[in-house]
């Protein structure tokens, strides 16, 4: 009698809806997108988007966030882009020490009950100037490997799309899934229950603010694999993009709320939301304009199913 | 002789210029019940903080069935047997049920732990509250408020790896309607007599002595009696907390409201017939069971009648919230503020605050409704759950205005300083104003003038007058389908 | 003259710009509009698109080129956000037989032509000219433009090599101004006060007029500021020399090379053979030539010049 | 009384502390003799992430997810306006004035309009109306730098008794927000709301109306900064504003307000722009490259957060 739609289903809609509708304008513009090369361009670029989100994703269902995504992933990037062609041990021994140092962040912000904002903020110029200490000129190069994994030929389906499937489930068995996954997202809702049902608080929050750093080293090296090479600068928007594909994909910033298939796919609909543009060709003073209105008509869409939430 | 389940000796605890506790002394055995009773802030929810291992005491001791007392805090209470349901609801709203069961329980470990939780859960809920509706696979904050107390009762009686030793239920029926309130209490008496032991917190009296085996009485942070219940009667359990009973102040209809002009009239739905009237001077009861509407209707009430874009006029409508947490308490602010919130126009020149003012109707209501507390200026949440709620009753009363709305306002509230407030609202409604008063407690209900009674969402019944009797009540919260 | 002439009648060109968010830039896109459209007017091409990113990024211009490949131009004409970050969209245009030309932000994708300015000149003959204004040397305050960009690593390597040659010059302070005004100003306000007498200001250009506010704020002595071309320097350096006979000199690329790259890219597009590298002069003012270029300069603009397809045949011949 | 006022009053000190001991740092490198002229450009200069950090602390006050990032589009967009409108003739200071407070109107409503009626998350409808506005200000003017009337430059640049011009504006925006903030019904409206909007409803408040006004006041702020920005440095230019993003919650959350929400003061905003200013004056003195500054920067913030953090968590 009654169709059991529960609030998780919803969420993910919403972006799956949003992706499809603008993917049929997209193909009705330029219907040489629909092909496997075109599907490939269309979407190569969000796979580290993607990576960035779910990274942003892991520290808003602690109810935090990281503003200092964007420098850090353009951190990974230089660091790959530098030491991984030559020396890659010494590559592999600093990324991890940087993972090391975002889960040694999180303790911080619990320990000291820090909000989270600020002190990302702070580290976002420590990572842009480590950035700039690495590569002061843009330049380096991918690794062989790095670059003919993300440039590979998959059959049928294009990579891009296979790589985000693959993105999408992976989080989704950590996060939704795993128990720590489990115990992440019970943090964001509630942590005092979470600490009077035995469980450190502190060793959650660093889990989950090490997996985020890992995802965003993950970011990085995915970029540089299509880029070829860094430079100092070359991710920051992903501070903005990452929280806007959390929240297209469905998340809330606080209660511990997230969807990381919707996150993948709220990442997809931004670098879509993109191309949409340039295919419609706008003058150029409104270009800039039009994203907005992009993200305003996309997000204006969860309008349609918000009477359900209200 | 059996070693106790667990042992609190000369347990003191102290909050800055509070004393919560001043050497307690409590053990507990295994297959027994002991009700704790007690006035609003008398330490009752520190003792479970202390038994749960959330709190240490910055005296005394505590240890768990004779176990090596090397282990401290939750995990050693946990490793005890020693499970609590909190005075807060406190479940992950955003985790299903059986999310929620893992992070409670880890045992749940393994290969398919969510079937097993699964299972356990529906077994286990469906022997407390036989007859439940509440889908298991659900996410908790799907759920009423009434569910989802169900549920964290349930899942602290769980038996993942071994059966709980000892339940400590604080106040687990505020939010429960009676007949959900009296499968609980059932249950206790069953799992009780299958040699669990269980410290169970409630300010109804009734239910203490129905379910309890001894009573610890508790006062001021000290423990002032403990006797079986057969020593005890209602009459001397509460001249033991230290209240005078009063007789019922039910005053008879009050015909000269016949007259009075009609404040609120909400039409009739074509459903049931019937709709909602209130006059000047009414004291209006919403009754039935919990979660069938009453508090929505309230909501939109206030909804209705204060604008959400321009400053509200308070002389015209007021809310006393039953969730504090979610509709009431401002956590990061001072007694005083989260008192004069509701009515800052009356304490202010030109949009600003007049500190005296504030002052001067803070130590006005502190007094009226005895809020304990040492320092207006103090925070809310160091305040007790039920010395919180007076707060939030003292800040609708000290408007001025015509109508309040009451969503179920005495949870948790002890006995004497409920007296209080049914005798200030008696005083209100004489003076014209208008009182709407959702209430989960029959004898809430029979105090008013009219009570209408709610189910699935509308009303189903208005009694007035000597019609108002827990037996309509009850027959027309029940009636519906027949009709 | 030459051989294949393949008729661009046809063809269409698409301009991938990272940033609009300045004078110079928007002077550039004006130029672009105002050589392009009488081209695609007289049918000399087919289009000429403009696209421009929302963010300076060169991960949104690397999906921008894609966009480009899959919407069919023939030539996309580039001023890139990295000289390195783009490469891999570059390979994949070329890869699909596209024509890639860029101009002032260049990339190093072998397949790509650059039409290139040499920066690091460009930051060695300001000290030079220095050197004759100041004979005996003193004290310069550098302004950077954004730290991590490679033509603020060109400009600033340039001016060291400058002070290398003429070690009558010290550096006495370096700040990053952004290539803004306003940044430029704050950073230099900063420094200001701590630093001893500055005899010279080395700059990128857009910083120079913030950089004079600087002084006059602190109350110092105007040194010989280096302009960048933008009309409020010029206008500021005009009322200075009327004054008090105030001399420097002013020098950035005109923002108008994206119509020789736009015409570069019409000519391999015809079937020139076109060397991979070519070079454009920066455009100088001095003392002399500063009334003449300031009533050719938009007000509020940038000192420009736009090219002609003879223009471009003319470069390209000379780079042979 | 005290014991609550003190304990909130604290928060800030440590930001004043941070910047005192930059300054001193700075004026050490020159033996003192920098003193005067280095608090005359610190003023300055801090003045103008005072006026946008004032509206964008009511905007964090009203709870998490709440932050306005379409400031700097705003500040370039008024001072573009504002200086083509008044196109250097001194008559029209004033009307041009409005203008600027105009478009700060606009756009604050346009931001809540956004949050209010297509419920977009605040971060995401104001990062959607910058780009809107930041378009608007290309079209309008695509660049151009138009010079301030003389007077108005005078004035943005002066100063009076010692203290620059700019540096008294903000002083008195400050203030009045100050009274705003800690003594009028509304301060006490935003701080409830940003606790919890649905007891705030519950408690009679008009949230909507208040959350309106707060987009609306850091709109018209930010505007204000634009066009007294605009006129200081001698004319508007597109990125004129990019600076003020990361700035404007810089100095709201250095200033030691509650990033959750309900609870921010005034003066931790001045104590984290004097602090933000003198931070980067003092690597650049002390010639750091870069790299290096950048990170010192990031460290020394932390370093105040966690100092302050202290003060926060024994209240
Ligand atoms: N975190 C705290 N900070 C300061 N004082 C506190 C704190 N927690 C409790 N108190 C004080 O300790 C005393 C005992 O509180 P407790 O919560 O144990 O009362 P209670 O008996 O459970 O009352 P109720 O029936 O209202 O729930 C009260 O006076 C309360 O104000
Ligand atoms: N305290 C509250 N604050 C906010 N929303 C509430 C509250 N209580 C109920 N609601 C909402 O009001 C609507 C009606 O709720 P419901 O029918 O359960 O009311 P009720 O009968 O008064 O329930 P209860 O007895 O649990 O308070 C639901 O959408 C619910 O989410
Ligand atoms: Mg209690
Ligand atoms: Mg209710």
């Amino acid at each position: 009698m009654k169709i059991k739609i529960s609030a998780d289903h919803i969420r993910l809609l919403i972006p799956l809806v949003s992706l499809a509708v603008l993917l049929v304008a997209v193909f009705w513009l330029q219907p040489r997108a629909m092909s496997y090369l075109g599907l490939n361009l269309l979407f190569n670029l969000a796979v580290p988007i993607a990576l960035a989100t779910i990274a942003q994703m892991l520290v808003i269902a602690v109810n935090d966030l990281d503003l200092s995504i964007g420098t850090f992933v353009s951190f990974a990037a230089c660091v790959t882009a530098v030491y991984m062609p030559s020396t890659p041990l010494l590559g592999i021994f600093i990324l991890a020490v940087a993972i090391a140092a975002y889960a040694f962040m999180g303790m911080i912000i619990h320990l000291r009950d820090l909000p989270s904002i600020v002190v990302t903020l702070g580290m976002s110029f420590v990572w842009g100037g480590l950035a700039v200490l690495i590569l002061p000129s843009p330049g380096g190069q991918a690794p062989v490997w790095l670059r003919s994994m993300m440039t590979a030929q998959t059959p049928i389906i294009p990579f891009a799309i296979v790589a985000s499937l693959v993105i999408g489930i992976v989080a989704h068995l950590i996060v939704m899934k795993s128990t720590l996954g489990v115990a992440i997202r019970g943090v964001g809702g509630n942590a005092r229950s979470v600490s009077r049902a035995g469980w450190s608080v502190l060793r959650i929050k660093v889990a989950a603010y090490a997996l985020s750093g890992f995802f965003s080293v993950l970011a990085g090296m995915a970029l540089v694999g299509l880029t070829t090479s860094a430079d100092a600068n070359i991710a920051l928007r992903y501070t903005l993009l990452s929280i806007a594909g959390v929240i297209l994909g469905g998340g809330e910033f606080v209660g511990g709320r997230v969807s990381p298939i919707g996150a993948v796919v709220g990442a997809l609909t931004l670098t879509l939301a993109g191309s949409f543009l340039s295919f419609l060709r706008i003058s150029p003073d409104w270009q800039i304009g039009a994203q907005g209105a992009v993200l305003i008509v996309v997000l204006g869409l969860r309008l349609i199913f918000s009477r359900r939430e209200a | 002789m059996t070693t106790p389940v667990v042992a609190v000796r000369g347990a003191s605890v102290t909050f800055g210029a509070v004393r919560a506790l001043s050497g307690v002394d409590l053990e507990i055995s295994a297959g027994e019940a002991v009700g704790l009773v007690g006035h609003n802030g008398a330490g009752k929810s520190t003792i479970v903080n202390v038994i749960n291992g959330g709190l240490t005491p910055h005296e005394g001791s505590v240890s768990y069935g004779g176990m090596a007392s090397g282990m401290t805090g939750v995990s050693a209470a946990r490793a005890g047997g020693v499970r609590c349901v909190f005075q807060e609801l406190s479940l992950c709203s955003n985790l299903s049920i059986v999310e929620n069961a893992r992070l409670m329980h880890a045992g749940l470990t393994g290969f398919g732990w969510r079937k097993r939780a699964l299972a356990l859960i529906e077994t286990k809920l469906s022997e407390v509250f036989p007859g439940n509706r509440v889908d298991c696979s659900a996410t908790v904050g799907t759920l009423s408020i009434a569910e989802r107390q169900m549920v964290e009762i349930a899942l602290n009686f769980l038996d993942v790896s071994g059966p709980p030793k000892l339940v400590i239920l604080d106040e687990p029926t505020s939010s429960l309607d009676s007949a959900l309130a009296e499968q609980m209490l059932a249950h206790v008496r069953k799992f009780v007599s299958g040699g669990g032991s269980v410290l169970l917190i409630s300010h109804i009296l009734g239910e203490i002595l129905s379910t309890s085996t001894r009573i610890v009485v508790m006062k001021d942070g000290g423990v002032v009696a403990a006797r079986p219940v057969s020593e005890f009667t209602g009459k001397s359990l509460v001249e033991a907390m230290g209240s005078v009973v009063r007789e019922k102040t039910r005053t008879g209809v009050r015909t000269v409201l016949d007259t009075s002009p009609t404040v609120i009239d909400i039409p009739a739905t074509p459903r049931t017939g019937l709709g909602l009237k209130a006059r000047k001077g009414e004291v209006i009861g919403l009754a039935g069971l919990g979660g069938h509407g009453q508090t929505a209707m309230l909501l939109a009430l206030f909804r209705e009648r204060s604008s959400n874009w321009l400053p509200h006029r308070p002389d015209e409508i007021a809310f006393v919230a039953g969730d504090r947490a979610l509709n009431g308490t401002f956590p990061l602010w001072s007694i005083l503020r989260n008192l004069s919130v509701g009515n800052l126009g009356a304490l202010s020149k030109r949009f600003s605050v007049h500190a005296a003012n504030e002052d001067a109707v803070g130590a006005e209501w502190k007094q009226k409704t005895a809020i304990r507390t040492p320092d207006m200026h103090l925070p809310i949440l160091s305040l007790s759950g039920g010395n919180q709620q007076k707060v939030l009753f003292a800040r609708a009363l000290s408007t001025p205005a015509r109508i309040v709305l009451m969503d179920d306002p005495m949870r948790g509230v002890d006995i004497g300083t409920k007296q209080d407030v049914y005798s200030i609202i008696r005083a209100e409604a004489e003076a014209g104003r208008t009182f709407i008063w959702y209430s989960t407690e029959m004898d809430e209900i029979c105090l008013c003038d009219r009570v209408y009674v709610f189910r699935d969402g509308a009303i189903v019944a208005e009694l007035s007058g000597d019609e108002v009797s827990e037996h309509n009540v009850l027959a027309a919260s029940f009636s519906g389908e027949a009709a | 003259p030459h051989a294949a002439n393949a008729d661009t009648s046809g063809k269409k060109i698409a301009l991938s710009n990272n940033y609009a968010g300045n004078s110079w830039r928007q002077a550039m896109l004006t130029s672009w509009d105002k050589v392009t459209k009488p081209a695609v007017a007289a049918k000399k091409v087919a289009a000429a698109d403009a696209f421009t990113t929302a963010e300076n990024q060169a991960t949104e211009q690397a999906a921008q080129i894609q966009n480009m490949i899959l919407q069919g131009y023939d030539a996309i004409v580039l001023n890139a956000a990295s000289p390195t970050a783009l490469n891999g969209a570059v390979k994949a245009a070329c890869d699909a037989g596209i024509i890639v030309v860029s101009f002032d932000g260049i990339v190093n994708e072998p397949c790509a032509w650059r039409i290139a300015v040499n920066f690091k000149e460009m930051g060695r003959s300001q000290v030079e000219y220095l050197s004759k204004r100041l004979p005996q040397g003193g004290n310069l305050l550098e302004i950077r433009g954004l730290a991590g960009v490679f033509v603020d690593d060109e400009i600033s390597a340039g001016i060291h090599e400058g002070v290398k040659q003429f070690p009558q010059f010290k550096i006495v302070g370096s700040v990053h101004g952004d290539w803004a005004q306003d940044v430029a100003q704050r950073a230099v306000a900063g420094v200001l006060p701590s630093l001893p007498d500055v005899a010279a200001v080395v700059t990128q250009g857009g910083d120079g007029y913030g950089a004079a506010q600087a002084f006059e704020a602190a109350k110092r002595k105007t040194p010989i500021i280096v302009m960048g071309n933008r009309e409020d320097e010029l206008q500021w350096w005009k009322k200075q020399k009327d004054a008090n006979a105030y001399e420097t000199m002013s020098v950035s690329i005109a923002p108008g090379v994206s119509t020789l790259a736009f015409w570069v890219a019409q000519q391999i597009l015809d079937g020139k053979q076109v060397k991979k590298d070519l070079t454009v002069p920066f455009l100088r003012i001095d003392q002399a030539n500063l009334e003449d270029n300031l009533k050719s300069t938009q007000k509020g603009g940038v000192a420009n010049v736009e090219y002609s397809q003879a223009d471009a045949e003319k470069v390209i011949a000379d780079a042979k | 009384m005290t014991i609550f006022n003190t304990a909130l009053s604290k928060p800030w000190i440590w930001s004043w502390l941070a910047a005192l001991a930059t300054f001193v740092l700075t004026v050490l490198f020159t033996g003192g003799a920098s003193t005067f002229s280095l608090g005359q450009a610190t003023l300055t200069f801090a003045a103008f992430s005072v006026i946008v950090g004032l509206g964008q602390m009511l905007v964090i006050t009203l709870g998490p997810g709440n932050v306005d990032l379409s400031v700097p589009a705003t500040i370039t967009l008024s001072g573009t306006l504002a200086l083509k409108f008044m196109n250097t003739d001194a008559s029209l200071i004033l009307p041009g004035l409005l203008v600027a407070i105009g478009i700060g109107l606009g756009v604050g409503i346009a931001n809540y309009g956004l949050i209010k009626l297509l419920r977009i998350p605040p971060i995401i409808a104001t990062l959607s109306m910058s780009f809107l506005v930041q378009s608007l200000a290309i079209w309008s003017n695509r660049g151009l730098r138009i010079k301030p009337p003389d007077e108005l430059s005078a004035f943005t640049t002066g100063m009076t008794l010692g203290i620059p011009n700019i540096a008294v504006v903000g002083l008195t925006l400050s203030v009045a927000i100050w009274w705003l903030l800690d003594r009028s019904i509304y301060g006490r409206w935003i701080s409830a709301i940003g606790q919890s909007p649905f007891a705030a409803r519950m408690a009679g408040i008009p949230v909507d109306g208040t959350r309106f006004l707060t987009y609306v006041i850091c709109a018209v702020l930010a505007a204000l900064c634009g066009y007294l920005l605009a006129c200081f440095s001698g004319g508007a230019a597109l990125n004129m504003g990019a600076e003020y993003l990361l700035m404007s919650i810089a100095v709201v959350v250095i200033g030691g307000s509650a990033v959750a929400g309900g609870n921010s003061n005034v003066p931790g905003i001045w104590g984290a722009s004097l602090f933000m200013f003198l931070v980067v004056s003092m690597l650049n003195t002390y010639g750091f490259g870069a790299g290096i500054r950048l990170m010192l920067t990031g460290l020394i913030i932390i370093a105040v957060i966690i100092a302050a953090s202290r003060r926060v968590s024994a209240r």
